[in-house]
């Protein structure tokens, strides 16, 4: 990668750019926890985090996470409650976006996180949904964060854990899903985006230091350029300056 | 009142038959009772249905202990590890023996105890829709919405009502009245919804402690049927206030439990030949002392006073 | 974050429009929030639908000054005194002008408040069968549980969405975050439901201390949109570990609201004639001081270091 | 009335002597919840008391309540939550008795407290229900207690806000309610229970000082005989202590 920050680093500040101040965003472990700290540092001073395991908070925890139980995401909390209320906050529209991760993704933003190959004929077991399938069906924009490789950006996952576009078009609204579906898929090497009449995910932005043609042969799909194609802005220093304030040890720094 | 005190062996074998439905641990990471995970197993129990949204590397240890019969959850693996390596081998190859699934999301799950902890005889929910966990367990069944003339499929989960959930606890009266605090997930709706209760206290203390604070008390005492006094039972996962988590046994156990012989071995040496909970102790010694929360951040003061 | 500190005057005229549905306390019988239901009086604010189980005189007094259209609730009276004079006239005679009902009860309301909280199409009851308040209030519609073979009637109730829910609480900081504690009726639900949230604070206190117990935080300071700093707002009613209740205040405001005149001469006194809340603590003096609860019975420590 | 107790206390502690130990009892305010007091320092140590604010005790509250949510019922509660799980445990079947008052009864143990004379034509309106509907529905066995008037006991509610045995025999089953149903109706002059294939309330128990005949013409229907007919025990000494421990001020004594 270009000097002064890892790709994940790049991944944690595209994050952080796509939550918008005052939101209430689902975060998740890992990258987006970390990417909803830069952003609360950065251009979202008030944003505010939720945890499934039934926590809202303003400020990020102070220290390193491993699983959004610990000690520290509770310390100074905004909120410690249970996963019914958090999660019904969801289903009744008040969440704006919610971030997960997943093994597999396909080109209309469904996502696997449960059986590689289908659950009839399954090949690989993963571990399921956690809570993955109700934020994708339920927050208002839904941001995913997967690792680029052909056999993890397909063209049809074999199972859906959680919905993005579905079948593309109005599937989602006909599934009777009210609102939502993917905002965002942001990868080590780009940011696809939802584009057209059945919303399928377009090339939007690619990194520094990647192209076009390298991201499109390490998609399992025919990956169209979207129209308002760009290159992901480099990290800017208050953006870096967040992150190492959020990520102390340097974590993400390898 | 009658005194609830118990040992875990004698709370585990006392309470829990093969084939119960369980809840252990139902606050996804934090306090779950793998003391009682480790008792389960040494007592050989079978076919027991676990049901939690996630209990981190619990439900993985059980089911290569073959303990397990079936899964009713969420998410199985090790949170911070990834992949739960016992849960692919039961599920891809049968080791140690076949395992059916009841996939739920943590939302299906939340409302499905709800459900049972309040007598609802079904819970509608708007999320599943579109995700083939409809598919994969035929009980969340997809519905037209009976008061809306438009079309409006929802999800029908079914109740949810375990015959024992288990949960460590920072503190609790002898008579099982007790307190909890951070985040709570599914614990109050799992233990309204459950037969009985049994509690894993870190610490026993004067009912007047439980009793000047009725807001920590999630769930009545009443439903409550054992209580054993065992600190650190929720080891290696954190407890709020009292414990944090041990990433590195999380990590070890990941890494032994790849391939089954090395899954074996790390039983062997971690619950099979350890007599209790009191020797895993022991065994930690001064690994367990570092992960007790020392420091002191309390909570502001609330009155209760009536006059 | 920016501060939503305004004064009563300014959260009631700024967040509360005529027609709007409002829940004016939720926790019974403590914790009304009795300033707010004198400013909306003299603010002359028309047709408020009154969302509430059952929320003491506050809902009489509101009927008696021609400010509610409608009531959606499970009980109005006088809890210590009995029937709701004002009430009575309102349905019997339409005095000051004919009065909507929308018959429910505690925990039909409670489920429906439950229900826009979580976002839920609807909610399944095993009460009110056989109760004639289905037959009052058609919104609970008996249907066959769709999950059951065998004959399984079961009352789905729609989801309630309030406009605004006024809550007293102990304490704020400027920007929502409260704590809230004793006994909850349905404060969560309504709160969670309700578009937008409106608290009066016993006393305003720095984030710190919001935040030093994330567990008396009963709904998350984002829903909240005006915050107002009024000591015993919540009076005559008690709230726990602050007030007392004034058991002669409801008593008196029973014998008064008998007749018509008495009850508009009631309200001069103890309402029109009163410019806010501070002219009211003001009259009453020494008469508060006394409701104050001075003595101290705080709640066991809890912790919520992570070192 | 009998000298060495009012008739209130008569009904308290013969509202006492219907918990069993153990049990887990929805009380309510006034007589309930002094009764609930008396039977846990007699012969029910471990019955448990459920208020609909959300609120589970074992000791009675140790000063005197005018409604369930004041401060004394609140300090040292065994239990202080929402009214959702109270009254979930009570949907659940987790609450063996629950107590209500009410205006109108019927011979079928129908309680009103909404519209006299129906809400079609109403000729008083009452507060309505309450949590009574609720007790009255779920809770494993109904105790109401009423004043003993004609106009107050009558054939047939206009209104039924809290469901005893509806029509009598299985209508109270056919109407969907599981379980339940009257236990006993504590008056000022008896108690009553159902009996016989349509569970019509018939005269159990007379209260000393009472007349079986008395109590009939101060009934609006045929009042029939029970067939284990009492008279009502006179307060024993250790009931009349347990009494004046919880009433120190002597509330109920006049």
């Amino acid at each position: 990668m270009s000097s002064g920050y890892s790709t994940q680093e790049l991944m944690i500040i595209a994050s952080a750019r796509e939550i918008k101040d005052g939101e209430v965003v689902f975060v998740g472990m890992r990258l987006p926890i970390t990417a909803f700290g830069v952003a609360r540092l950065t251009h979202a001073p008030n944003a505010v985090g939720l945890f499934e395991v039934g926590i809202a908070r303003f400020e990020p925890a102070k220290d390193m996470l491993y699983t959004m139980s610990d000690p520290p995401n509770q310390l100074n909390a905004a909120w410690c409650t249970g996963t019914m209320q958090v999660m019904g906050l969801l289903q009744g529209g008040q969440v704006d976006a919610g971030f997960i991760g997943g093994a597999e993704i396909d080109r209309f933003g469904n996502i696997n996180t449960s059986y590689i190959g289908g659950h009839r004929q399954m090949k690989t077991k993963l571990p399921g949904s956690g809570g993955a399938a109700d934020i994708a069906a339920m927050s208002k924009r839904l941001l995913a964060i997967m690792n680029h490789e052909p056999h993890r950006l397909v063209r049809r996952v074999g199972y859906i854990t959680s919905p993005g576009g579905l079948d593309g078009g109005d599937s989602r609204r006909k599934a009777g899903l009210r609102w939502g579906g993917t905002g965002a898929v942001i990868t080590d090497r780009a940011i696809l985006k939802p584009h057209g009449e059945d919303g399928e995910l377009h090339l939007f932005s690619i990194h520094p230091g990647h192209t076009a043609d390298e991201v499109k042969k390490h998609t399992g799909w025919d990956l169209k350029d979207h129209p308002d194609q760009m290159q992901t802005p480099e990290p800017t220093p208050i953006e870096m300056d967040a992150l190492h304030a959020i990520d102390r040890d340097g974590f993400w720094r390898s | 009142m009658r005194s609830k005190l118990v040992s875990l062996k004698e709370a585990v074998a006392g309470f829990i038959k093969d084939g119960d439905r369980l809840v252990i641990g139902a606050s996804l990471e934090a306090a779950i009772p793998f003391a009682a995970t480790f008792e389960l197993i040494r007592q050989g129990k079978r076919q027991l249905d676990l049901i939690a949204p996630i209990s981190d590397a619990s439900a993985d240890m059980l089911i290569g202990a073959g303990c397990a019969g079936s899964i009713t959850g969420a998410w199985v693996g090790n949170v911070s590890g990834g992949l739960g390596h016992n849960y692919r081998r039961a599920m891809e190859q049968g080791i140690p023996h076949p395992l059916k699934v009841n996939d739920f999301s943590n939302f299906s799950l939340a409302m499905a105890l709800m459900a049972g902890a309040y007598g609802m005889p079904f819970v509608p929910v708007r999320s599943l829709l579109g995700s083939d966990i409809t598919q994969s367990n035929p009980d969340h069944k997809i519905l037209q919405n009976p008061l809306s003339e438009a079309p409006d499929p929802v999800v029908l989960v079914k109740p949810l009502v375990p015959d024992v959930a288990i949960f460590s606890v920072p503190r609790s009266d002898v008579f099982g009245n007790a307190h909890f605090w951070g985040s709570l997930g599914v614990v109050q709706e799992a233990a309204l919804a459950a037969k009985s209760v049994i509690l894993l206290a870190d610490e026993i203390v004067e009912p007047a402690v439980i009793a000047s604070d009725p807001n920590r008390v999630i769930f009545p005492g009443f439903k409550v049927k054992a209580v054993a006094h065992e600190p650190a039972s929720q080891y290696p996962s954190p407890m709020t206030g009292c414990w944090k988590r041990d990433n590195a046994f999380f990590n070890d156990y990941h890494q032994r439990s790849r391939d089954r012989e090395g899954y074996l071995a790390w039983l062997e040496e971690w619950v099979l030949s350890q007599a209790d909970h009191a020797a895993l102790r022991a065994k930690l010694g001064k690994r367990l002392d570092e992960l007790r929360i020392k420091g002191t951040a309390l909570a502001a003061p609330a009155n209760f006073a009536s006059e």
